[in-house]
């Protein structure tokens, strides 16, 4: 497998308050790699920086430092017309569906903003049929969801279609942003089985999410991310079966489970209290091939 | 908190430093020779004056001096609180014809602004308790706010001075009544005073009961207002409650309607002949006495800066969220 | 912040009714969702937006027509003097103290009032757009300078200024006043246009849009502006009544244009010539009347609107 | 008996009509129970916990009963209603965190209520501040404004307020939804603690999260569309669930351990019946592989077994 996507040093540093005179690190030293036909998931709390990884990215916000290759290209630098080329094969799906789509204009408007920009010399029905073979990958019946304001659409409908947007470019690599988060139970888990098609098809995939029984089922690999660090990565299994940090064990034993009830000593409070650290100086070792743990301090 | 204030004064300081720019400026971007402009438009027939007035215009504009120099002085005899001389009044200094007026203009624009503020909050709030209130008082409300300030003025000196006769018109009191700390001179003051004070507090008071009555509907269907009827508090409390936060944004309000009610003023003290700075800006532009229209607009703008200022510090002190934003180094 | 602009001075912050500083609503819930349709089904159910519009068009239509029904030109001293309404000679709203005609008066100071208000509230909702799409859209150090420009020309009392440039015009006509007040009460637009901008900028549509290849000049005109249309449209009411308040009263005061009648200068000329003191109501009431009626069912339209527009405020 | 709620009907009014969102329910809840209430989102469940409690605008009553300790409520009475709110039946609202006046100090904002409903706050004030103490917040909270507390300390202050009369019901109305996982778990342990420690007595949390009700619920009751599916307990709702659409929910639910290479969960196909004009009949009818002739009529709401209820003709015979 080559690697699509390759994150090294990244840290994005927001400037608030009156003439940026204070900063905020929302992402510090961000360092992975994501291979094609392969579904990386990064989970978080919230404040954890994770969207903002996804939007670095996408390049929907600017780096502050490090670098972002794509296909072995540094996607930092890209501007104007290698950009829009740089979107042809990246795209991303966001958390809130209603808020994916402009309102005031029918749904099916955003495969019209991808034909204006890429396809401009393609034919109506060319086009067409193209957009039905979208849909149609991502299980939605045309007569259903085109022609339709965003309102009258659900939001695993909506979703869909921005998958098939995404389609419609040949991309190779998707960010997906919470993107059933907001989705009800009986239909988000087929969007969720979406994902693991389109890496099937052969995409990397980069799962953003806060629910770790998601990212279990879907992803091959687990990134951990708290506040703006990764603390533990590895294969999934690795991950999940055995976690080193005590964070991500923290977050395992707090997560609400079908079948299992918490259990009463651990508590989630104390536990986050004894990781009031930031990370910073402290390092990712590699503890077994492709299981990395960021060493907690005084450890 | 300090950070805000100094932010706030850097703001109040680059609005006054353009003020004076565009107050200085202004006549420098008249074509040609402005004092000859100024000398042509402006008919003086006394000679002697006429010389003096020359004189004082080309030592104000400094029109032999680069521009720069030009502008150097102009900031220097501001400094030294040399406004010009009036022409109309020759030779009172224009700083002496402002003093001699703000009081009357004061006198008006404080109670009123006060008072509108007051009463219209009172009157909005009361609004939009009742449907029957809401019904009736919101469109006197409209009403009063689309009124031109001068118009209403008009209105009342036509009604109330001409045809009833009620109350007297023009000038701050009686020209033949003995000046003194008596009742009856008070008592003129006071008598000369309602209508202008009126017609500017009935104008004011309907945007401010307009503004009231919009701040608390919307604040009684906020979240916290749903929490404490879901409580069962009583009406009264979750009222109260809408009735204090819908005041921080209206005492906001007061800095940035300030200008609206100066202008209102200015306009009524010329329908009543009321001898406060809006009638001196009056005469003065009638007989193109531009020393005095400058004068009085750099006052004009420091009153509103320290006004403005007030505002400022007054809303800090009764909003507790800008406060702790503030001090937490949070954006205002 | 523009003086007898009641408007601007107390619309604080980003809410367009009038008087009210409250909070933008979030911007889906300001949009009609379920589209014209809707917004129609309100429009001609609400009584206010009915009464306002009816009464600033049927203004409108006096200030088109009444010029040419006119017997007299405006400023003609033609007729006797001092004569109340008549039907006689076409003197129907009578003659002034000087024997002008007040009924050609009255409609021509109507007729400039409107392009005052088109001119000076068209130009302060322009620059109010583009430097609240730039401030919003961009952000930054960009915003922040915006910010500086915007604070500082909102807290100059521009009446006071405008008092000061009128006075040193030479030639003052109703378009250099209407650009001129365009020029000064545009602030509290932008920072109204600034904060809408600014959460619909935060909105995944936007980046979808940025995704797509959209410039950010597309992305402003297609998706953030159309978003907000209601609102622009409502903002520029409330500028068009402010700036039709500012010059009656700058002309009040005599600062009006030197070559034709307004509203405002009726008012000076009636208040100068001793019309009071003579009983010519005739001659002082009807300006002061019809820019009431004009800026009142112009706020009142607009309450209406805001009442269309914005669901939470539709009663049931 | 705490609560017991017959045949309950409120209705949304619409331009288009009323939306009927509490669509006849029938159910009770026992002394000490906490009762979980789950559904998709627009099935009626927010509406249902509010109309207990807080009836507005656009909600309508259209019929039925609502007992509380052998009383009835008089849910359609927005003011004869303040009687029972606060003292007997409670709320912790969705927007707990915005829930707080932000212009008040919460000790003050809390002597205003309590005050307000006859109750001195110095009788109560010892008990409040025992009370933060429990849930983590130092008395200092009460002198400060919540702009002050994080999102989560707002929370449990609230939970606090709401509670501090010790009313006989709490609605708890998605209250962790905001929340990470870890503070998820504190609050929803808090819950438990208050009803363990008698400061409520029972309870209904509804949230969609149905992994979070089986860690603090006694029992679980599922909403369909306005209509009321199942209630049994925790365990077998999610251990042996009988009603259709229960079951196809709970298994398309991926828990840890679940992976899509090993094992591929399905959603149900369909989406839920407009509430404008609702079909007759069972509401799941056209989403459910059991479906029959027989679903045209309403299921009733009947009892499987003792404590298990279900709506389906489909099965138990």
């Amino acid at each position: 497998m080559s690697v699509l996507v390759e994150l090294d040093g990244c840290t994005k540093v927001y400037r608030i308050g009156s003439f940026g005179s204070k900063r905020l690190t929302a992402v510090r030293d961000v360092a992975f790699g994501l291979d094609a036909g392969e579904v990386v998931s990064l989970i978080g709390e919230s404040g954890s920086g994770k969207s903002t990884i996804g939007r670095l990215i996408l390049r929907l916000s600017p780096l502050t430092a490090g670098s972002i290759r794509f296909m072995g290209e540094d996607v930092s630098t890209f501007k104007g017309r290698s950009l829009r080329e740089y979107h042809r094969h990246a795209q991303g799906v966001f958390q809130d569906p209603f808020s994916s789509y402009n309102p005031i204009y029918k749904a099916d408007r955003v495969f019209k903003l991808i034909k204006d920009t890429y396809f401009p010399a393609v034919g109506a029905r060319e086009w067409a049929h193209k957009v039905g073979d979208a849909l149609d990958a991502v299980s939605l019946d045309p007569a259903q969801v085109l022609h339709r304001y965003p309102h009258q659409l659900s939001g695993g409908q909506l979703q869909r279609l921005l998958v098939a947007r995404a389609l419609l470019l040949d991309i190779d690599f998707l960010v997906a942003d919470e993107i059933i988060s907001m989705l009800d139970a009986s239909t988000r888990i087929d969007v969720l089985n979406l994902l693991g098609d389109l890496k099937a098809r052969g995409l990397g995939i980069l799962f953003i999410t806060h629910d770790l029984s998601l990212g279990n089922y879907i992803s091959d690999r687990t990134v951990i991310l708290r506040r703006g660090v990764i603390v533990e990565m590895g294969e999934t299994e690795k991950v999940f079966g055995d976690p080193r940090h005590a964070y991500t064990r923290m977050l395992l034993a707090a997560v609400p489970q079908l079948r299992h009830k918490w259990s009463a000593d651990g508590d989630g409070r104390t536990v986050a209290a004894a990781l009031e650290g930031d990370g910073i100086g402290s390092a990712l070792v590699e503890i077994e091939r492709g299981h990395l743990v960021r060493l907690e301090e005084g450890a | 908190m300090l950070r805000y204030l100094l932010r706030k004064l850097l703001i109040y300081a680059l609005t006054f430093v353009a003020a004076v720019t565009i107050d200085w400026g202004i006549p420098h971007l008249m074509p040609g020779n402005p004092v000859l402009t100024l000398m042509g438009r402006i008919q003086i027939q006394n000679p002697q004056v006429a010389q003096h007035v020359y004189a004082n215009y080309m030592r104000s504009f400094n029109l032999d001096l680069p521009l720069w120099k030009q502008y150097y002085y102009f900031w220097v005899s501001l400094v030294h609180g040399d406004l010009g001389t009036s022409i109309l009044q020759f030779p009172s200094p224009v700083s002496s014809i402002i003093l001699h007026a703000v009081p009357y203009t004061l006198g008006l624009l404080i109670p009123a602004t006060l008072l509108s503020w007051y009463v219209g909050n009172k009157l909005g709030a009361l609004a939009a308790r009742r449907k029957v209130l809401d019904n009736t008082l919101l469109p006197f409300g409209y009403l009063l706010t689309a009124t031109p300030y001068m118009w209403l003025a008009i209105l009342m000196s036509f009604l109330f001075a001409v045809t009833w006769q009620v109350l007297p018109v023009g000038f701050a009191y009686d020209p033949t009544a003995v000046q003194g700390w008596t009742w009856t001179f008070g008592l003129d003051l006071l008598r000369h005073w309602v209508l202008p004070f009126l017609s500017l507090f009935l104008v004011a008071c309907g945007g401010w009961a307009i503004g009231m009555r919009n701040l608390i509907i919307y604040e009684l269907e906020s979240d916290y207002a749903h929490y404490l009827e879901s409580l069962g508090a009583p009406r009264k409390l979750v009222r109260k409650y809408a009735f204090r936060n819908a005041l921080l944004p209206q005492i906001t309000g007061l800095a940035l309607a300030l200008g609206a009610v100066i202008a209102g003023a200015l306009v009524t003290e010329i329908v009543f002949s009321y001898p406060g700075l809006g009638y001196q800006i009056y005469r003065a532009i009638t007989n193109e006495d531009y020393f005095v229209i400058q004068g009085i607009f750099l006052f004009i703008i420091v009153g509103v800066l320290i006004a403005n200022f007030v505002v400022d510090i007054v809303y800090m002190i009764v909003d507790p969220r800008t406060r702790i934003g503030m001090q937490e180094g949070g954006q205002a | 912040m523009s003086v007898p602009d009641r408007v601007s001075t107390t619309t604080v912050g980003d809410d367009l009714r009038i008087g009210a500083a409250v909070p933008p609503a979030p911007a889906d819930e300001a949009k009609p969702v379920s589209g014209l349709r809707e917004t129609l089904y309100f429009a001609v159910r609400n009584k206010k937006l009915i009464f306002g519009l009816g009464v600033t068009l049927s203004m409108l239509a006096i200030a088109i027509v009444g010029p040419y029904i006119a017997r007299h030109p405006p400023l003609d001293y033609g007729g006797q003097l001092s004569v109340p309404p008549t039907t006689r000679d076409g003197y129907w709203l009578g003659t002034t103290l000087l024997g002008q005609d007040v009924f050609a008066q009255f409609v021509t100071g109507l007729r400039m009032a409107f392009v005052v208000g088109a001119i000076g509230g068209g130009i302060a909702a322009i620059i109010g757009m583009v430097v609240g799409f730039t401030a919003g859209y961009r952000g930054g150090i960009v915003d922040e300078l915006l910010n500086m420009v915007t604070n500082v020309v909102l807290v100059i009392p521009t009446f006071a200024l405008l008092l000061v440039i009128a006075a040193y015009l030479q030639v003052r006509g109703i378009m250099t006043e209407a650009i001129f007040i365009g020029l000064t009460s545009w602030p509290w637009a932008a920072r109204a246009v600034r904060a809408q901008t600014f959460s619909l900028t935060s909105r995944d549509f936007v980046s979808l849009a940025r995704l797509s290849g959209s410039s950010s000049r597309q992305i402003i005109f297609r998706e953030i502006a159309p978003n907000m249309s209601s609102y622009l449209f409502m903002m520029f009411i409330l500028l068009f009544g402010g700036a039709i308040l500012i010059a009656a009263t700058l002309d009040f005061i005599g600062l009006g244009p030197s070559n034709t009648i307004s509203l405002g200068m009726m008012m000076q000329l009636s208040v100068q010539n001793a019309a009071l003191q003579l009983h010519l109501w005739w001659w002082f009431l009807p300006p002061g009347l019809a820019i009431m009626a004009i800026v009142g069912s112009l706020y009142v339209m607009n309450v209406g609107l805001d009442e269309v527009f914005n669901p939470r405020l539709r009663s049931m | 008996m705490s609560l017991a709620v017959d045949d309950l009907q409120v209705y949304y009014r619409t331009l288009r009509g009323d939306v009927r969102a509490v669509d006849g329910v029938t159910f009770d809840i026992a002394d000490g129970e906490i009762m979980g209430l789950a559904g998709e989102s627009g099935c009626g469940k927010s509406s249902l916990g509010n109309s207990l409690v807080y009836l507005t605008g656009r909600m309508k009553y259209v019929g039925g009963t609502v007992d509380l300790d052998g009383t009835k409520l008089p849910i359609w009475d927005f003011e004869a209603m303040n009687e029972h709110r606060f003292r007997h039946i409670s709320v912790i609202p969705q927007y707990a965190m915005s829930a707080l006046n932000p212009t008040r100090k919460i000790g003050a904002m809390t002597a205003d209520l309590v005050g307000s409903r006859g109750v001195p706050y110095k009788h109560v004030a010892g008990e409040f501040i025992r009370r933060l103490e429990l849930v983590g917040l130092s008395k200092d909270v009460l002198g400060m404004y919540p702009i002050e507390l994080s999102g989560g300390m707002k929370q449990r202050a609230v939970m606090v307020v709401s509670t501090l009369l010790d009313p006989s019901l709490l609605i708890a109305d998605e209250i962790t939804s905001a929340l990470d996982v870890s503070t998820q778990k504190a609050v929803a342990e808090m819950l438990v603690e208050f009803r363990d420690r008698g400061f409520v007595k029972s309870m209904v949390v509804i949230t969609h999260d149905i992994s979070i009700l089986y860690q603090v619920a006694d029992t679980i009751l599922v909403m369909y569309a306005g209509h009321l599916v199942e209630k049994a307990p925790a365990d077998v709702i999610i251990g042996a669930p009988s009603h259709p659409y229960t079951r196809l929910l709970i298994s398309s639910l991926p828990e840890v351990g679940v992976r899509y290479t090993e094992r591929r969960l399905h959603g149900i196909p369909g989406t839920p019946p407009p509430l404008l004009a609702p079909p007759e009949g069972c509401r799941f009818r056209d989403r459910c592989p059991l479906a029959s002739a027989k679903c045209v009529k309403r299921p009733p709401f009947r009892e499987l077994e003792p404590g298990h209820h279900v709506a389906c003709w489909e099965v138990g015979g």
